[in-house]
């Protein structure tokens, strides 16, 4: 699912700054999971906010609410009955939702909570991490299922580099593993290392034509 | 002139490189000192492109310096910082003021170096450059199209014999030479059983490929430990660190030579490999010192 | 700020809770400013109730739980230090003093523990007041 | 439906000196919600509480808010007698202004009296009602281990009418029973063959407990034997299985020799003496034997009583010179005095030293070297045979089922118990029970103990075919639930799983019989999708509005 995190407060309240009247907008889908942006973390960012506008002496009114999905039109919409009162919208969807609620309400400013970080898992409770990086060109099936493109930090298709740190950790951070290592012990594991010793050609960074579009066959 | 490393290969039994490092800006003072120290002294002199992705006066460039002043260079060229259009495009030019050497290497990570927030590029890797370089040298470019004027590079690329685990390594190390290389620089190392072990495995599958040591002198237990914990693919065994230990206070320097030379006479004598690729960052100057002390000038 | 001075604690049915019936069983004295919100266990307390008890002005908040390792329902405690630490970094990123909300464990035949903290808490969030009312 | 709340304040007999009850009364007429005001001195009392129910009753009210001492001590007969007014017993909402108001500061607190009882009528106008329903349990119980304790258990349960399954990992029922049963003198085959004559009991040999599903009174077990898969329904789940008993080879760290190195046949186990002792006749008799107790592990009891045991056994078949080398013999456990007494006065010496002792061989000889405390002086014995410690480790199927199971192990690898006082022998999942050597009890007293209060935890829950119990006190609302999993991973009783909702998609459901009403999942919910009755959200919150 798409992970997320919240920003630091000092940007959100910069960017708050000139307004009085705020809705702050969650999502309930996948920065809920991961505690970035549900109903939750509304709650708490409009309790900061309230907390951080005492603290200045100065006031500052905001309506808490979490759409389904923020990357839905109409879900989206059904907030404009009460966007006659709002002077700016403070979103934590991802950036898909953020994007929708400013295309929607283009008559006002629509400000990020959240800064949306990758396609991932929970590793452990309370921890994501990256998996996919919607290259749109899937090699998962000449690596035993482990994504070089994200997972390894220079996305190597000839892997591993020379810096691969002692124990199959990766150059550039010794707690996260080389994907290559992983990539090598799993096709070991069901013994197809042909798949890693056969030649990858250069990859096709443009598979997916930025911004990316999908149609699909016709309902 | 110098000659072709091409050549040298072929003909000398044990080949010595070393590498002159670009400075941090256009004044090249300091860089032809060093190419005026070595070029002579050495069979070819490499040239770093952006050294652990500190940003510096471009590769080609000092081999061109090179190349002036008589020097046999070898271009290195990391994936780092140019896309596929760009390297084709450095390699014709390159070729075409007479640099015919080149490294192709993978690349350190941005997080290494000085300019930790630029995009990397990694367009190609390592094994995709040296099948993009035989592309060129036979005349085309890498969509097919026909050169106006073929290349001929000599090519080369890197390997560490000492990582763990190895295997993954060996099996990039096969890819490369079935892409075809003629010279293989390995990373520093330290431990010669490593490097004969990584030497019969490379004969095994090609037995004309020269394979050259690297040498990276260690002058003290602190920048032992600093390049074990940083630089990336440098593996110091314990043992050495601890006779590095035992050296009086500032005598660092001349104890990580020694120790260098010892290497280099050993590797010679015990025919361990083809010759060795000595780096001294920061200290090319006392490169001589090494070549020297190994009996090698 | 209508709650001026107040120290909302919530209190664990197992420990914090009866802890505080013991001291004023034993006539030991807490802060007069303190008003005890009984929870099942301290595991239940998030951060939008610390928070909401700040946004009414209390001065200072704390949870107390079961002791280390002896939380009637195992990780009860754990959570609540690890939300108290989260949403004294809250408090950090706006300026306030993060110790005003506070983590204590204790265990439920500990009254004195019960009325030092609280005295404690009571003391550090006045003189903390008075710095925040010169600012 | 409006709220129509009841304000019962309670001057617990007028000792409550430093609150004005009359100015907390007149507070209380004006707060929204608040039918009518009571003040009456003893609420604890049967006449104070058939008031109560008439005033319930006459103003029809919907929710009591009762102003007294702790609901520690109140708020279970409170609950009683407003369920005996008709009203449900969780529209019940307490103020405590008695010890953590009255009796907690000098001087007048009638002003915080006023505050906490206007936070409990702000909680108690979100109250809803939580009914008490009847819910059938399966007559049925799984015990798993084939031990001494698990055929124990077996068979008091079945005589208890309960269906019994019998599930032993290893080919034969009662084989880890041997050592703890053989040296207290029970005799563990008959006790199979009781097991499996009896027809409430299903012996299943080398069976393996696959997955554990649902909640106490409803686990679907699905047990694996000869490869295949059968699925079973329980009420309870009760492990004994047993242990693994490993010689110590405890020496003095600076002592070369091991034990097993000397002579290997001059050192022996327990039970393996105990075997000697039963065929007189043959082998020469030992002049001198030693025992080493509390030196490897001084928490079991278990090479202790068999000490006792044997060496007085030894005196008596042998009438051999015996020496007990121990740090201290801890006589804890049933009859264990009066065996040590014996003991002493059939001759047997007990040479208590601070450290292990040093055990060398001389020609065949054990030789141990020991400090003695009493004698304060080093003292050497040469015996002709040496009894090792024997220490009690997990055995290694433990960890496995514990995770099965969803329960958790303690330090050393033992099932840890919920609580080692109150619940000794449940785990922190209801239903889920230790029983005997699996949770580290090491002699057969305890393990005799751990065997009856789990039968008689047991029959009290399952022996009627069916519990009370509070339905949808702890709630998810499918709707809302996307199933993360997170509350799922965070329960620390296993009462939470994925399941089929009626709108077909699985969401987690809470099992009212598992949950023990912590509310952690509840504070954890990403989509705030968990309700807890009696502390939601709203209630809290409400509470703090009150406050100031």
């Amino acid at each position: 699912m798409i992970i997320a995190e919240r920003k630091p407060i000092a940007e959100i309240t910069r960017a708050l700054a000139p307004y009085k009247n705020v809705l702050v907008a969650g999502c309930g889908t996948c920065v809920a999971v991961c505690w970035a942006g549900g109903e939750k973390e509304v709650g708490v960012l409009a309790s900061q906010l309230r907390l951080a506008r005492g603290a200045e002496g100065s006031q500052i009114s905001i309506m808490e609410t979490t759409v389904e999905r923020q990357c839905e039109k109409e879900m989206v919409t059904d907030l404009k009955d009460r966007m006659a009162e709002v002077d700016a919208v403070l979103s934590l969807a991802c950036g898909a939702g953020v994007q929708t609620m400013a295309e929607i309400f283009d008559d006002k400013p629509v400000f990020p909570a959240v800064n949306t970080t990758f396609i991932g898992r929970p590793e452990r409770e309370g921890m994501w991490v990256e998996m996919c990086g919607a290259c749109g060109d899937c090699y998962l099936d000449r690596t035993g299922g482990v994504c070089p493109v994200v997972r390894c930090a220079k996305g190597l298709m000839n892997g591993p580099c020379g810096g691969t740190r002692k124990g199959g950790k990766c150059e550039i951070d010794p707690d996260k593993d080389c994907a290559w290592v992983l990539i090598y012990r799993r096709l070991e594991k069901q013994n197809r290392l042909d798949l890693m010793r056969e030649y990858c050609a250069p990859k096709n960074f443009r598979a997916v034509k930025r911004p990316g579009r999908v149609q699909a066959g016709k309902a | 002139m110098a000659i072709p490393f091409r050549e040298t290969l072929k003909t000398k039994d044990f080949v010595v490189t070393a590498e002159a490092a670009p400075g941090k800006g256009s004044n090249v003072a300091k860089t032809l000192e060093h190419i005026e120290l070595l070029k002579d002294k050495v069979d070819a002199l490499n040239v770093t492109d952006n050294q652990s992705s500190v940003m510096r006066y471009p590769s080609v460039g000092v081999c061109l310096l090179i190349k002036e002043q008589g020097g046999e260079p070898v271009l290195q060229i990391t994936c780092r910082d140019r896309n596929r259009l760009a390297i084709q495009a450095d390699l014709l030019f390159a070729y075409s003021r007479g640099i015919s050497n080149v490294l192709c290497l993978t690349g350190d990570s941005v997080d290494v170096g000085d300019h930790k927030e630029a995009k990397q590029v990694f367009d190609l890797d390592s094994v995709q450059l040296i099948h993009l370089v035989h592309t060129l040298n036979s005349g085309k470019d890498m969509a097919g199209n026909e050169l106006d004027g073929a290349i001929d590079f000599c090519i080369g690329t890197s390997a560490s014999p000492s990582s763990d685990p190895l295997e993954p390594q060996l099996i990039k190390v096969e890819k490369k030479l079935r892409a075809g290389v003629s010279f293989i620089q390995t990373q520093a190392v330290y431990d010669l059983d490593e490097l004969k072990r990584f030497t019969e495995f490379v004969r095994k599958m090609d037995e004309n490929v020269k394979i050259l040591g690297g040498i990276v002198p260690v002058i003290g237990v602190k920048m032992a430990s600093y390049m074990n914990e940083n630089v990336p693919g440098i593996f110091i065994p314990q043992n050495l660190i601890d006779e590095l230990a035992e050296a009086p206070k500032g005598t660092g320097v001349s104890k990580g030579i020694e120790i260098a030379a010892r290497m280099i006479r050993q590797i010679r004598d015990e025919k361990v490999c083809d010759g060795v690729h000595v780096m001294f960052i920061g200290r090319e100057d006392r490169v001589p010192d090494i070549l020297e002390a190994a009996g090698l000038l | 700020m209508s709650m001026k001075g107040t120290i909302v604690a919530f209190c664990c049915q197992h420990s914090g809770y009866p802890a505080a019936d013991l001291a004023g069983k034993l006539g030991l004295g807490s802060p007069e400013a303190l008003r005890i919100i009984r929870v099942p266990c301290a595991g239940r307390v998030d951060v939008i109730h610390m928070l909401r008890a700040f946004e009414k002005g209390a001065s200072a908040v704390a949870v107390l739980g079961c002791e280390e390792g002896a939380c009637h329902h195992i990780t009860g405690n754990t959570r609540a230090k690890e939300r108290v630490e989260q949403c004294s970094m809250l408090l950090k990123e706006i300026g306030i003093d993060g110790r005003r909300v506070v983590m204590f464990r204790l265990s439920p035949n500990a009254p004195r523990k019960f009325v030092d903290v609280t005295n404690e808490i009571e003391m550090a969030a006045e003189s903390q007041g008075r710095q925040d009312d010169n600012r | 439906m409006e709220v129509r709340a009841g304000v019962f304040l309670c001057n617990c007999g007028g000792a409550l000196k430093n609150i004005d009850f009359d100015a907390v009364a007149s507070e209380m007429a004006g707060i929204p919600g608040v039918a009518s005001v009571h003040v009456s001195s003893d609420l604890c009392l049967a006449p104070a509480r058939d008031r109560m129910i008439s005033c319930i009753r006459e103003e029809n009210l919907n929710r009591v808010v009762v102003a007294a001492c702790s609901p520690e001590l109140t708020e279970y007969p409170l609950r009683r007698t407003v369920q005996s007014a008709g009203l449900n017993g969780h529209m019940l909402s307490m103020a405590n202004i008695r010890e953590q108001c009255s009796w907690a500061h000098e001087g007048d607190v009638t002003g915080k009296a006023v505050e906490l009882v206007k936070m409990a009528i702000s909680r108690a106008r979100l109250l809803q009602p939580v009914e008490e329903v009847e819910v059938g349990v399966e007559r049925s119980v799984l015990v798993v281990g084939g031990g001494f304790a698990a055929v124990n258990v077996g068979l008091l349960l079945a005589a208890a009418g309960l269906r019994i399954t019998l599930v032993e990992s290893t080919g034969t029922s009662g084989s880890d029973g041997q050592e703890l049963g053989s040296i207290h003198g029970f005799d563990i085959g008959s006790l199979v063959t009781a097991a499996e004559r009896d027809q409430n009991i299903e012996v299943l040999t080398s069976a393996r407990v696959v997955t554990v599903e649902g909640a106490i009174g409803d686990f679907t077990v699905t047990i694996s034997r000869e490869g295949k898969n059968m699925a079973r329904k329980y009420g309870a789940i009760v492990l004994a299985t047993g242990s693994r008993i490993e010689l110590a080879l405890a020496t003095d760290s600076d002592s070369s020799a091991e034990y097993q190195g000397i002579g290997g046949t001059n050192v022996v186990s327990q039970d393996q003496l105990v075997e000697r002792l039963s065929r007189p006749a043959s082998g020469v008799k030992p002049a001198t034997l030693a025992f080493m107790v509390d030196f490897a592990d001084e928490s079991t009891r278990f090479s202790t009583l068999a000490t006792l045991g044997n060496a007085l056994a030894v005196r008596k078949v042998w009438d051999s010179e015996v020496y007990v080398f121990c740090r201290d013999v801890k006589v804890d456990s049933q009859g264990a005095e009066r065996l040590y007494r014996e003991a002493r006065d059939r001759g047997v010496v007990f040479v208590k030293c601070p450290a292990a002792p040093r055990i060398t061989s001389d020609n065949g000889r054990v030789m141990v070297e020991a400090k003695d405390v009493l004698l304060g002086e080093d003292i050497t014995v040469a015996c002709d045979l040496l009894v090792a410690e024997a220490v009690l480790y997990p055995d290694p199927a433990t960890a496995a089922l514990g995770s099965v199971l969803g329960v958790r192990l303690d330090e050393k690898g033992f099932y840890q118990e919920n609580n080692v006082h109150l619940y000794p022998v449940a785990s922190e999942r209801k239903g889920v029970f230790f029983v005997g050597t699996c949770r580290g009890q090491s002699d057969v007293g305890r393990v005799m103990n751990d065997i009856s209060s789990v039968v008689i935890n047991i029959k009290d829950l399952l022996s009627s075919g069916k519990i009370m119990v509070e339905s949808e006190r702890v709630k998810v609302d499918s709707e809302k639930c996307v199933a993360c999993l997170t509350c799922i991973r965070v329960c620390p009783h296993a009462a939470i799983e994925l399941r089929g909702t009626e709108g077909g998609k699985e969401k987690a459901v809470v099992s009212d019989l598992g949950c023990h009403a912590c509310g952690i999942c509840v504070a954890i919910c990403p989509a705030k999708a968990i309700e807890f009755q009696d502390y939601r959200d709203d209630q809290i919150l409400a509470q703090i509005e009150a406050v100031g």
